[in-house]
């Protein structure tokens, strides 16, 4: 019985850390090592390795996921796919993905772009933006934890509708 | 006095005719606050160490309450003590909304600049309104005014609230998203005021200073003409592979250099970086080796904050340095 | 040692099912904190009414006019219940309190119904601006008010009905009115606000 | 209301059946079960002293962290979650429960009857406070920690700058603190309108229970407000996504001000009216005299309350409202200062004219009125609104209300403490130990407030965790993070006099201060049904009366847990009125309620079986059991 109570409280401040931890030092991260997610050859020398799948090092993190978000409307990627709902590029909530949509696969596709219009990304900003733009992508689509997923954003006008009290100001 | 602060961030430093009206103010009621203070402590201590000679015939003990003369004396002690309160009360509330509507008054009239900031966090978006679109300079976390000319700083912000105070100059005002709020501000002579965000605005609020440069006005023209240039050129190849570093990176999605192809409005405009004195608003002075531990470990000086951790060739590193420091 | 003279309460009753008892007063306390609550989602909602041009906001439809009013005139109707119930509660009449109480769910508990069933037509949610979030505000939070008095009320009818009709009963059928009372008074002004306030104040496209 | 003669009571015989009727049973079960008043109000003072002891340490590590500049102790994130932490840990964890504590152990007692009027309630509030302030002491332990200040300003607080869960844990500790004051509100206020002493009219209730019930007012209008800012406002923009704060969809991030701070400024007198009231005890007990000025003394705390709901605007004067109401709100701060000036001046006159006894608690109503003056004075200042924009978010506002709050509430308090130690454990505090725990105190906190107001006009802003050298307001923040150790010191020497005095104390017998309000007409301390006999009163001060002139209430039934009713105005007996026994479901509808609304903020679907449990517990609770004897 205490054994079980303490691993109840175990589990209980575990549950937080991963969603509350705020690394605002990217750790060195492993994504150099693998060039496509989406293989293009079966062959594998050195005959069959285990299949190895890249995990993003930012999963289930509450504070990654608002980095991608900001991050989102900062390297314009709203500009083509809207708040996630497409416009010059495709929607990013969605069922079925062109290039796959697991993390390494959109990971992938951000840093090697895709053909009609997706710029390549890779080198360009860092890999770790990359892997908290994926994190967001997927909020969006409820594939992160909601206790982590913001449940919306302020999209703050940029007309401000209201004036102030200082005389002399006109606008 | 140093160890309890300086002159250049301080409300009882009046530097202009707004933080003068209220440095006065502000010692009326410290004075006569101070006397009513020191009259209540000296009753205190009377009243504690006082040897109850009048009293002493009653019979306390039983009694549990002094006689009817004693009683009435007492209460028109406390009528006449609640009196003088309400009258002191009245003439400082007439002070200070006298004060208020002074202040208000102050810039109105005569022709003045109008700044545009922004609180972002953590730093300040700045812009020299004009009518003339060729003539709006664009810079941040510091703002260059005029001597005895009145500036209008007009604000807002980009994310949370915010609140602009140079204590020199005047009081606060918040930068809340969806509204502008506007002061004036004059500075009497020249000199440099250092000022701070106010209303607490995330991780880094502790780091979010700027600086007010008040200045003649001829040199104060100068520093305007010289704004309203382009970025220089880079001058020799270590500059000119700065640039390619820059341009190659993260770096142009956030920042400006006017007259390449850095357009970012994410973070501080760099056209004239190296003119500043400060890097990551206020954090630390504008020097090579600030820069270049900035840039290579943005995370270590702020925690927090939304500059990008670019990993550049250490190759890359001294020329992207000595660009933006060339960026006079 | 006792004190030597003394005030002798035996013959006083043993409870009241009136204004003197202390539940009453604690319930009255209570509905103070609602009310609070209510008129700061009022305001909240004017608030918010002065700092959008078009009222309701695009896209939103003006509210239904018919079916919430006839809730309201259960509603205000469903008080004689509560009126009854609690008379009867004074008097001791067991049959009174099943009556009434009965009498006020009958006609309370339509009203909620004609409530949801003008609710559920609604073409916006919480979500769609805030206008959408003040206006489900106040009815969801009245709502749920109803919802839990309606629930305190059938129980408090089961209670009489079959179990036990004491003076605790009586007193909790009595208090329970003063609720009832309370919630459908606050439900006027919300219901101006939230059903006339796009008429009233309200600016079109 | 006419007294006869006592019959011949055979007292021995009462208090065996008095002690069977109230007792509250032995194990752990029991134990949850208690509602009598003693218990749940000493149950509330020690957690609400607890949770001041954590809100100490989180001071304790920012006053370390700012002891010079560029300091490195504490991380950024760490700071915020800390200082946002010991704000809400002193103004709920600590300051309001505690208040209540005092109210709801002294004011059945000061009233002279048994118990609150809703025993059950009490005890729900007592576990919703707890469950509420471990809530957010799990949130700080496992880095969910609430980062965005007490007052937690939307939109930094919203769902996009505020990611994970930690502005919710903060939000939903609102609602179990706000749950629980709300339920001692309610309880008190019944119990001091109607289950007063028979003759104790309302200008005959002791000034501590005027202080409860105008507080008990204050937190029934105020808190809502509350509510409505963290769980409507906040809470649901956070987790379904309502537009309440957002601009972009018609919300305003400045409505939150206003709704917060409709709270937060009658706060403040939350906290300090009922410590106002403990002034007023210990001033009367140790000048030996009747409080002078009584009418006055109360109609001032009224108009503390009614102007302290009109003055919330003045926390947001930086925020750039219309000019025309400045002058109002300018002109309502200073009111405050007229109502507080005559209660200090009442209180100086009853000291002026009474015998003093120089006791430990009289110590800290000395120091109290030191700095509660010197605070209340630079609330002028603030209250001038030039003046207010220049110091407004510095360190000055962190002096002034460090001065009105600490001086204003903990030093009464302290003061109550040492006052009524006596009554609550049955040994007197040590005196020697009181007094050099105040002397200690005192200098501790003018050595730790005092150099802020000249930091804070030196431009150094609230909420920053550090500094730059360059700024030179280190000398002055290491000098008061010296005096925030010289505190620890004096805290430390409170404890110890605590422990040492429970167990060695002299005996302290039922009235060792010959005082003259109710709660010392009993056994120190109280058994669980407080009087043998209930008292009747014919004047404020019943004990200062001779023995002969005593009265008492009879006819009452001792077999079960029964009180006397009185009418609101003059106290006249109308009718018995027998409370609850003990039981568990409080606290198992505590447990319940939790579920929902715990569960809510990490999954919002949570909130559906939340209720429903809810329903359960109180079905539970309110069905009537056939052992409840009914009248």
């Amino acid at each position: 019985m205490r054994r079980l109570a303490a691993l109840t409280v175990c589990l209980i401040a575990l549950s937080a850390c991963q969603r509350e931890k705020r690394d605002t030092r990217p750790a060195p991260i492993r994504t150099a090592v693998f060039g496509s997610a989406a293989r293009e050859s079966p062959l594998e020398p050195g005959g069959q390795l285990p299949n190895y799948q890249p995990s993003n090092p930012y999963d289930k993190s509450a504070y990654a996921i608002s980095e991608g978000q900001r991050l989102f409307d900062w390297y314009n990627c709203s500009g083509c796919h809207a708040h996630g709902g497409g416009g010059m590029g495709p929607p990013l909530i969605k069922q079925q993905w062109i290039y796959g949509g697991d993390p390494a696969n959109l990971f992938d596709t951000i840093v090697k772009g895709r053909p009609n219009g997706m710029p390549t990304w890779g080198g360009r900003i860092p890999d770790y933006q990359i892997w908290q733009l994926v994190a967001f992508i997927r909020s969006m689509n409820n594939e992160e934890p909601q206790s982590a997923t913001p449940v919306r954003s302020d999209n703050i006008q940029t007309q401000p509708t209201i004036r102030n009290r200082v005389k002399g100001v006109t606008k | 006095m140093s160890a309890w602060g300086t002159p250049y961030q301080s409300a009882v430093n009046a530097a202009g005719p707004q933080s003068g009206r209220i440095e006065t103010l502000f010692w009326v009621f410290t004075i006569l606050l101070a006397i009513i203070f020191v009259i209540v402590i000296v009753v205190l201590l009377l009243t504690l160490t006082r040897r109850h000679r009048g009293i002493q015939q009653e019979p306390l003990e039983q009694t549990h309450i002094p006689s009817g003369a004693t009683e009435h004396r007492l209460t028109r002690t406390v009528a006449a003590a609640t009196i003088v309160t309400v009258v002191v009360l009245l003439g400082l509330l007439v002070a200070s909304v006298g004060t208020g509507k002074a202040i208000s008054g102050l810039g109105t009239a005569r022709n003045g600049l109008a700044v545009e900031v922004i609180g972002n966090q953590w730093w300040w978006y700045v812009r020299y309104l004009n009518d003339d679109a060729s003539r709006i300079v664009t810079t941040a976390n510091e703002i260059h005014i005029p001597v005895g000319r009145p500036v209008m700083i007009r604000g807002t912000s980009h994310d949370v609230i915010h609140s602009f105070w140079v204590p020199n100059l005047n009081g606060k005002i918040d930068f809340i998203p969806s509204r502008v709020n506007a002061q004036w501000i004059e500075a009497d002579y020249p000199g440099r005021f250092r000022g701070q965000c106010a209303e607490f605005c995330g991780i880094q609020h502790a780091h979010m200073a700027l600086w007010v440069v008040a200045e003649p006005p001829d040199r104060f023209e100068a520093w305007m003409n010289h704004q309203l240039e382009p970025a220089a050129a880079p001058s020799d190849a270590d500059s000119q592979q700065g640039q390619q570093v820059f341009l190659n990176h993260a770096c142009i999605f956030c920042h400006t250099i006017a007259g390449t192809a850095a357009l970012g409005s994410a973070g501080p405009d760099l056209t004239h970086f190296a003119s500043r004195s400060t890097i990551a608003a206020g954090t630390l002075p504008n020097t090579k080796g600030n820069l270049a531990g900035w840039i290579a470990d943005p995370q270590n000086i702020k925690p927090g904050n939304h500059m990008a951790t670019v990993a550049l060739d250490s190759a890359d590193v001294q020329p992207l340095i000595d660009y933006l420091e060339s960026l006079k | 040692m006792t004190p030597p003279r003394s005030i002798d309460v035996a013959d006083l009753p043993p409870f009241a099912v009136s204004s003197e008892a202390p539940l009453w007063w604690g319930q009255l306390f209570l509905t103070f904190v609602e009310a609070t609550m209510f008129a700061i989602l009022i305001a909240m909602y004017f608030y918010i009414r002065l700092s959008m041009d078009v009222w309701p906001p695009p896209g939103i439809q003006m509210p239904p006019e018919v079916l919430p009013a006839i809730a309201l005139v259960l509603l205000i109707a469903s008080c004689y219940g509560s009126y009854r119930a609690s008379e009867a509660a004074k008097r001791d009449d067991r049959w009174g309190m099943i009556e009434g109480l009965a009498l006020n769910l009958g006609l309370a508990i339509p009203a909620v119904v004609l409530r949801a069933f003008s609710w559920h037509d609604w073409n916006f949610k919480w979500t769609s601006t805030a206008y959408g979030s003040v206006t489900w505000g106040i009815l969801f939070l009245h709502t749920l008010d109803l919802g839990a008095d309606l629930a305190f009320t059938l129980v408090l009818l089961i209670i009489v009905a079959l179990v036990r009709s004491g003076p605790r009963q009586r007193l909790g059928v009595h208090v329970d009115s003063i609720v009832w009372y309370f919630l459908v008074a606050i439900w006027i002004p919300l219901y101006v606000t939230v059903y006339w306030g796009p008429h009233l104040v309200g600016a079109p496209q | 209301m006419t007294a006869a003669t006592t019959p011949s009571i055979d007292l021995d015989r009462e208090r065996a059946s008095l002690e069977r009727a109230w007792a509250n049973g032995r194990g752990l079960l029991a134990w949850l079960s208690v509602t009598t008043h003693q218990a749940i109000g000493m149950r509330y003072i020690v957690t609400a002293f607890l949770f001041l002891l954590a809100g100490g340490v989180e001071a304790l590590l920012m006053r370390l962290q700012l002891a010079r500049p560029d300091n490195t102790l504490l991380t950024a994130d760490k700071y915020n979650q800390i200082f946002t932490v010991h704000g809400s840990t002193m103004m709920f964890l600590f300051a309001v429960p505690m208040m209540e504590g005092m109210g709801v152990y002294l004011v059945p007692l000061m009233l002279g009857t048994r118990n609150v009027a809703f025993p059950r309630l009490n005890a729900f509030g007592y576990w919703m406070y707890v469950i509420g302030g471990l809530f957010l002491y799990w949130g700080l332990f496992t880095n969910t920690g609430p980062d965005v200040g007490w007052f937690a300003y939307t939109p930094l607080s919203g769902p996009q700058f505020s990611p994970g869960k930690r502005v919710d844990v903060w939000a939903q500790m609102i609602t179990f603190t706000e749950i629980s004051a709300m339920c001692v509100a309610a309880e008190l206020a019944a119990t001091i309108l109607k289950m007063r002493a028979p003759g104790m009219s309302l200008n005959r209730i002791p000034l501590f229970c005027w202080g409860m019930l105008v507080q008990s007012f204050m937190v029934l209008f105020a808190m809502p407000a509350v509510m409505v800012a963290s769980n409507i406002f906040l809470l649901t923009d956070r987790t379904i996504g309502t537009h309440f704060s957002n601009p972009a969809e018609g919300g305003d991030p400045l409505l939150y001000q206003h709704v917060f701070w409709f709270f937060g400024h009658p706060e403040v007198y939350i906290i300090f009216i009922p410590a106002l009231g403990m002034v007023s005890a210990i001033v009367d007990t140790n000048t030996r005299r009747a409080i002078f000025g009584y009418p006055a003394m109360v109609l001032s705390l009224v108009a503390t309350a009614f102007i302290g709901f009109g003055l919330w605007v003045h926390h947001m004067f930086a925020t750039g409202l219309p000019q025309i109401g400045e002058a109002y709100f300018t002109a309502a701060s200073m009111m405050i200062a007229i109502a507080s000036g005559v209660q200090i001046f009442c209180w100086l006159a009853t000291m002026w004219t009474g015998r003093i006894r120089w006791t430990a608690a009289m110590h800290f109503v000395a120091g109290f009125v030191f700095i509660f003056v010197l605070g209340g004075l630079t609330g002028v200042m603030l209250a001038a609104i030039p003046l207010d924009l220049q110091v407004h978010d510095t360190f000055f506002v962190v002096a002034h209300f460090h001065y009105v709050l600490i001086g204003g509430a903990l030093f009464p308090l302290f003061g109550g403490f040492h006052h009524w130690f006596g009554k609550f454990t049955g040994r007197l505090i040590d005196e020697r130990l009181g007094k050099l725990t105040f002397w200690v105190l005192f200098i501790g906190f003018n050595l730790t407030f005092f150099p802020m107001h000249i930091l804070g006009l030196r431009g150094m802003t609230r909420r920053i965790y550090t500094y730059p050298s360059e700024m030179q307001w280190g000398g002055a923040n290491a000098l008061a993070t010296a005096g925030a150790l010289v505190i620890l010191l004096g805290g430390i020497l409170f404890l110890v006099n605590v422990f040492t005095s429970r167990r060695n104390g002299e005996m302290a017998g039922p009235n060792p201060w010959d005082s003259g309000t109710l709660e010392w007409a009993t056994a120190s301390p109280p058994q669980n049904f407080n009087f043998l006999l209930l008292p009747a009163v014919t004047g404020r001060y019943p004990l200062w009366t001779s023995f002969k002139e005593r009265i008492a209430v009879t006819g009452l039934r001792n077999d079960r847990r029964e009180v006397l009713v009185t009418t609101l105005m003059d106290a006249e007996p109308h009718h018995r009125y027998v409370l609850p026994r003990s039981s568990i479901w409080p606290f198992v509808t505590a447990v319940l309620i939790t579920i929902g609304l715990i569960g809510s903020v990490f999954q919002f679907q949570w909130y559906y079986p939340g209720i429903a449990l809810a329903t359960i517990g109180f079905l539970g609770w309110f069905w009537p059991r056939a052992q409840e004897a009914e009248p």
